[in-house]
């Protein structure tokens, strides 16, 4: 079995905040659409989020932009805490979420530090008009069960196969696009890459070593949870920081 | 031979204890007569022989199968279909042990019970004489023994003073 | 300390069992009251069955509400019963006789309300829960994860209910013997002698009785130090959770279950007096002991909640002083907060104080009720709070409104384990009659001068 | 038992008040050679132990790494020596009438208190003040705004505080004996027993007076053990390992030293009984109730010690899996291992074991295991503890979350540290003994008040023992 190791780097120099990866992610994932309503139910399902944070004091106020999504922890709080097995680590660095095995208890949702675990608090509708648009390769969840992040799963398989089938390698670049993960193909400033850490050569991997070995600005969210994620952060480059710093 | 029982009510203990005494001078072994009362009282109150009981083998012996079945049921369930969660071993001894400590637990006190029961010679299917009354402050000497020897010990009985006489 | 009467034994049997050969003129009319609370919340679950855990007030960083909260309530409320049948059996004290059995019974109703509050109810699919967690599920190969609190959790209670149930159940033998020899009609006494299994009440019995008090005591000990352990280990694996992931739950929940616990128990005790006219056998004594226990015990909480308290600022972490600073300045949790604290604490125990509060009924009952509100506030501050102000990401932190369902259905759980106990009381005494009986036979009385101490007899 | 005693011929009838003041006296008064062979053997230790502290002081006080097993050492006198008068105190506070011949010798032990007082001086240089950027129970923030030694100054006011409850307590319970020793001997003793029991004339008011103030002194040290406990185990011990942040330590450390001082206990009445000559006083009673204490007590040494563990170990966070690696798993792992297994698992096997549990030599025999596993359990405490670098580096101490970069090997006891452990275990021996020829170690007034309320008479056609309880 091919040992991959999906992993994700996101670039927050070039992240714009536009929310492209968050539509993306909803259209491939078959994500219930929130509305107004489940906004203020505090109960919205984004596998992928853009938080916004504010910085400094006015008049230099900035906005910090960071995506989050589920960063497929080495060490993931959320899966020994699951009673079924709902969730666990696959043999590809993955933390997988077995829709059929759920029964709701969302210790997991507790246990992860990003909150990046969702629950079906209502049974999932779409409008008439929508309803062709759902995607055949992604399950449509029920109620009472926990969703989140797959690294578009169903993308990498159907990649895996078509490799097989036509010969190659499904992390080199000729198969770049069918396998990133919709929000990665979505992104207009490429602060998202997705790929194989293990292969040097994909682009994530090549993102990652370069940018934490010469400008060092690789880093995982939380370190002190030692969750030991597969998501690469890569810090903003702010030649205004200092006047942040003490503006 | 068939057995047959009888009883002697009594109302205070010292003579309930005579009675006991008479029964044994009349050579009735200690498995022919025992008190009934409606309340605990004092080991020995009434010059009884002293029961044994091996009530603290069976608590040992539950907490022993209920270990076993725990260690099996954690190793083996988690052996048999190995899923790694969170980094952590799949025979992560701590949990397992809290699992196995239940078990443990729930055998030995399942067997306490059991073994409760069995030693107080429960349940019993007849009653043989008995009294209502004993419940409500009496004192009951049974004498269980063959037809003949009956009427001696309902005789010894009313010498020393039973308030009442049943035979079952 | 016992203050002497002696009871003839008729007149225990008859007062005893008036609950059980009779029937009060207000028990019906409770029952009735209590099932349709019940049921209501019965109706709200089947509602929320129907609808989805949507209908509760939980929303994503507040996975977990009020069914929680209830749970680790009832849990606590479940301690009292061995806390005060087995230890006080186990420190031979005198004062334990009237109050073992109810306290059991009532640590087997409200596990089952424990049972009720949390596991199925509160799960996203219960029918799936109900299959695939336990009994385990074999078909799909795949068995429960034995690492989740939540594998634990279904373990320890089920210990925990069963031997408190059988607890129960082999001291009531000899008491049911004397049911069966009073009770009239036609299936009655056949019920109750297949019940006592043919109990007769000699010696070797007796010696049983007594030794299955002291040795199932010493079992179910163990047994009760570590349900509430696992279950506070529910919250404290969680790395995720601000104010949770803290060593010292497990003593802390357990301090807190056995405070709570003991005061649910004295509570319990004037509802008998008052209700069953059982004042002969329930003496402001009684009250007294369970106060002084009460003092020691509320104090030994109290320290376990400052050490909390210490080392969550002993860290100096943000999110920790977040999570600090909104349960203690945040409305409303400040009011809840000091809620909590003065009823939890600050009120019954120096209260407590005072023999004279300790020895009358009515401000003991008064006290303990308050202990239980300020105890199930403690276990809603610690939940709550700490999922609102979830880790670092200050952009998902929120806030908890309980929903009608949930309300209906904590009310429900209440409403349940007093039913348990009326129906209880209609068949079984809530008094251990032979203990009473016991009692009086062990009392005895030494003189020293002209003055007459109290005493028992020790074999 | 009394009456037994009283039935063998050519004994004092313990069952009257004056056959107990006259053989407790005597036993008092009298001192044998094995007494004095005994001292002299403890005070060679002693001197050993002095030596060897000569030894460490010329190392300096800069390294704290070289006084780990100092620190032990006086932790475990701390979780001994100081925790064995709970046992007089509980028991007293439940009006247990089996304390009656062991309370004494319980209080005795307040006075080694006072030399493990004077071994705690040391550590006040030892220790980093805040200054150099360790946490602290005193310090939230800002350094200026307490005085930088603040830990030292509460942790030894609160030590000095437990040893003058322990010694008035002590002496509270003295008083009527005092007075008896003042009206039934001659001599030195008659002479400082007269200054001490000042005008004990026992007057009701005076007797009640002494049981409250029993009660409350007793109270008293409680509270201050488990306050210096909590002290002691958070400013100097975990505050000094980079993200070590336990709750429930300090009431794990508390718990320890109840444990421990049973068993002290234990065996101090086992010596009593055997080269004391209390025969008649320390029965199977004392041994057995004490041994079920002790067996509890090491129950709760496990679950405290799972309940710290299986969150540190579940947690998985860094700076916790350092922790379990320093003090566990690591290169202490050995000394771990022994104090599991001889303060839990020895206890929990044998104690179940009812022969052994009813007997006279059983119970002290697992307390000396619960003594030797406190031993090691204080030295991978302590001597880990603070042999780990990093204390006054912010860097390190910075966050509490971070962890320790790297675990430093095991530090093994050089010639210094073993003449300081035999020191402080032989000098502490010998204030006990020389304290028991200062006072009794049987107490006498509770005794006799023992015969008060304790009556044998027959039940039918049985005898039961009578106790009678004061409220």
């Amino acid at each position: 079995m091919a040992e991959e190791s999906w992993g994700m780097v996101v670039d927050l120099d070039k992240c714009t905040g536009c929310q492209a990866c968050v539509v993306a992610c909803q259209s491939e994932n078959n994500i219930p659409i929130n509305d107004e309503d489940l906004f203020n139910q505090r109960r919205p399902i984004q596998w992928i989020r853009i938080e916004r944070y504010w910085e400094g004091e006015f008049p230099n106020v900035k906005a910090r932009f960071i995506p989050i999504m589920c960063q497929h922890c080495g060490d993931a709080p959320c899966e020994p805490v699951c009673p079924v097995f709902a969730t666990y680590h696959n043999f590809e660095g993955l933390n997988v979420q077995v829709y059929n095995r759920c029964i709701g208890t969302r210790f997991c949702a507790n246990n992860c530090p990003y909150q990046i675990r969702f629950f079906n608090f209502w049974e999932p509708e779409w409008p008439e008009s929508l309803k062709n648009q759902l995607n055949p390769d992604v399950t449509v969840r029920s109620r009472g069960i926990m969703e989140k992040c797959t690294f578009c799963i169903q993308r990498i398989r159907r990649t895996g196969q078509d490799a097989d089938r036509n010969g190659g390698d499904p992390t080199s670049a000729e198969y770049e696009r069918s396998l990133n993960p919709a929000c990665v193909n979505a992104c207009p400033t490429e602060t998202l890459a997705f790929g194989d850490f293990n292969n040097p050569d994909s682009k994530a991997s090549k993102m990652r070593d370069k940018d934490s070995v010469e400008e060092g600005r690789a880093y995982s969210l939380l370190e002190e949870f030692g969750t030991n994620p597969s998501v690469v952060y890569l810090k903003k480059v702010d030649e205004l920081a200092e006047e942040v710093v003490h503006g | 031979m068939n057995q047959r029982s009888l009883l002697g009510l009594f109302t205070d203990e010292d003579t309930a204890a005579d009675a006991l005494d008479a029964l044994q001078a009349e050579g009735y072994g200690t498995k022919e007569y025992e008190v009934l009362t409606g309340t605990p009282y004092p080991e020995g109150t009434f010059g009884e022989a002293e029961p044994i009981h091996k009530l603290f083998r069976w608590p040992l012996i539950g907490a022993a199968c209920g270990f076993i079945i725990g260690l099996i049921l954690t190793t083996g369930t988690q052996i048999a279909y190995p899923l790694v969660t969170g980094g952590k071993p799949i025979l992560g001894i701590p949990p397992m042990a809290i699992i196995m400590y239940e078990g443990t637990m729930l055998g030995a006190i399942l067997f306490t019970v059991v073994g409760i029961i069995f030693e107080s010679r429960l349940p019993r299917l007849f009653m043989g004489a008995y009294d209502t009354r004993i419940t409500e402050g009496y004192i009951g000497v049974a004498v269980t023994t063959d037809e003949e020897r009956l009427g001696k010990a309902e005789e010894v009985l009313r010498r020393v003073g039973a308030e009442d006489i049943t035979r079952g | 300390m016992q203050d002497h009467i002696q009871i003839d034994h008729k007149d225990i049997n008859r007062d005893l069992l008036s609950g059980v050969l009779g029937t009060p003129s207000w028990w019906l009319g409770a029952v009735v009251f209590l099932t349709l609370v019940f049921l209501a919340g019965i109706g709200a679950f089947g509602y929320m069955l129907n609808k989805g855990i949507g209908v509760t007030g939980l929303n994503r960083p507040i996975m977990w509400g009020f069914f929680m909260t209830n749970f680790v309530f009832w849990i606590g409320i479940s301690h009292a019963g061995i806390m005060i049948s087995a230890i006080l059996r186990l420190t031979q004290a005198e004062w334990r006789r009237p109050i073992t059995r109810a306290a059991e019974v009532m640590t087997v109703f409200s596990l089952m309300a424990a049972l009720m509050a949390a596991p199925l109810v509160h799960v996203g699919r219960p029918w799936r829960a109900a299959l695939w967690v336990f009994p385990y599920d074999f078909a799909r190969g795949v068995w429960p994860n034995i690492r989740s609190p939540f594998i634990w959790d279904p373990s320890a209670v089920m210990t925990y209910l069963t031997a408190s149930s059988l607890f129960v159940f082999v001291a009531l033998l000899p008491d049911l013997a004397v049911i069966r020899d009073r009770a009239t009609g036609k299936w009655a006494p056949k019920i109750y002698s297949a019940l006592c299994m043919g109990w007769r009440g000699t010696p070797r019995q007796w010696k049983l009785q007594a030794l299955a008090g002291i040795l199932l005591s010493a079992l179910v000990l163990p047994v009760f130090v570590s349900v509430h352990s696992i279950v506070s280990w529910d919250f404290a694996v969680n790395i995720g959770v601000e104010g949770w992931h803290s060593t010292i739950f497990a003593p802390y929940f357990i301090i807190g279950a056995i405070h709570s616990g003991v005061s649910a128990v004295a509570m319990l005790m004037a509802v008998m007096v008052w209700l069953w006219k059982l004042d002969k056998y329930i003496r402001p004594d009684h009250f007294d002991a369970i106060g002084r226990l009460l003092i020691v015990v509320a104090t030994t909480w109290f320290f376990f909640f400052f050490l909390e308290w210490v080392f969550a600022l002993y860290t100096l972490e943000g999110p920790e002083l977040a999570l600090r600073e909104l349960q203690v300045f945040q409305w409303p949790y400040i009011f809840l907060f000091i809620l909590f604290l003065m009823t939890a604490y600050f009120i019954p125990v120096p209260l407590w104080l005072f023999k004279k509060v300790r020895r009358s009924i009515p401000l003991m009952f008064f006290t303990t009720v308050l202990v239980n509100v300020g105890m199930w506030l403690e276990r809603f501050l610690i939940i709550i709070p700490g999922m609102a102000r979830k880790t670092p990401l200050t952009f998902d932190w929120g806030t908890y409104h309980p929903s009608l369902v949930e309300i209906l259905m904590v009310a429900s759980t209440f409403a349940w384990v007093a039913l348990g106990m009326l129906l209880f009381s209609k068949v079984f005494p809530l008094i251990p009659i032979f203990d009473i009986k016991e009692g009086m036979v062990f009392r005895d009385e030494v003189k020293i001068g002209r003055r007459t101490i109290p005493a028992s007899i020790r074999e | 038992m009394a009456s037994e005693s009283a039935a063998q011929p050519g004994k004092l009838a313990l069952d009257t008040p004056v056959g107990v003041i006259r053989d407790l006296l005597g036993k008092y008064q009298k001192t044998g050679d094995a007494y004095w062979r005994a001292v002299a053997l403890f005070g060679v230790l002693f001197a050993l132990g002095i030596i060897g502290f000569i030894m460490r002081l010329s190392d300096g006080v800069s390294d704290k790494a070289v006084w780990g097993y100092y620190a032990a050492m006086f932790a475990f006198i701390l979780t001994t020596a100081q925790a064995a008068p709970m046992v007089a105190i509980a028991t007293r506070l439940t009006k247990a009438h089996w304390r009656r011949p062991i309370s004494r010798a319980a209080e005795l032990w307040t006075i080694v208190g006072l030399f493990n007082l004077i071994l705690f001086i040391p550590l006040l240089w030892v220790l980093p003040s805040l200054e150099d950027g360790r946490r602290s129970l005193w310090f939230f923030g800002n350094v200026d705004d307490i005085p930088i030694y603040s830990p030292h100054i509460w942790a030894t006011l609160a030590l000095v505080f437990l040893v003058i409850a322990g010694l008035m307590m002590l002496w509270v319970s003295c008083l009527p004996d005092l007075a008896t020793i003042r009206d039934n001997s001659s001599g030195w003793r008659q002479r400082w027993a007269k200054r001490l029991a000042f005008q004990w004339r026992g007057t009701s008011a005076q007797w009640n007076m002494q049981h409250h103030r029993l009660g409350i002194l007793g109270a008293f040290y409680f509270m201050m053990l488990v306050f210096v406990h909590f002290l002691i185990s958070v400013d100097f011990l975990m505050a000094l390992v980079p993200g070590w942040i336990d709750a429930l330590f300090p009431a794990t450390h508390a718990a320890n030293a109840l444990q421990a001082g049973a068993a002290t206990m234990l065996l101090t009445l086992f010596f009593l009984r055997q080269f004391g000559g209390y025969k008649d006083y320390i029965t199977l009673d004392q041994m057995w109730l004490l041994g079920k204490i002790l067996f509890a007590l090491s129950l709760l040494w496990f679950w405290f010690w799972f309940s710290s563990f299986i969150i540190l170990w579940y947690g998985k966070r860094p700076n916790e899996q350092a922790v379990l690696e320093l003090l566990m798993i690591g290169p202490y792992l050995p000394v771990f291992m022994a104090a599991f297994i001889l303060n839990f698992l020895v206890p929990l096997f044998t104690m179940i074991w009812n022969p052994l549990r009813k007997s006279l030599w059983g119970p002290p025999l697992i307390a000396t295991s619960v003594i030797i596993g406190t031993f090691f359990d204080r030295i991978r405490l302590y001597v880990a503890t603070y042999t780990v670098p990093g204390i006054g580096d912010p860097a390190v101490d910075k966050h509490g979350a971070l962890a320790m970069d790297a675990i430093t090997k095991a530090n093994l006891p050089d010639l210094a540290d073993i003449f300081i452990i035999v020191g402080v275990i032989g000098g502490s021996i010998l204030v006990f003994l020389l304290a028991t020829r200062i006072i009794p170690s049987v107490s006498i007034w509770e005794q006799r008040e023992l015969l008060l309320y304790k009556v044998h008479k027959p039940f039918h056609r049985t005898e039961v023992m009578v106790l009678g309880k004061r409220d």
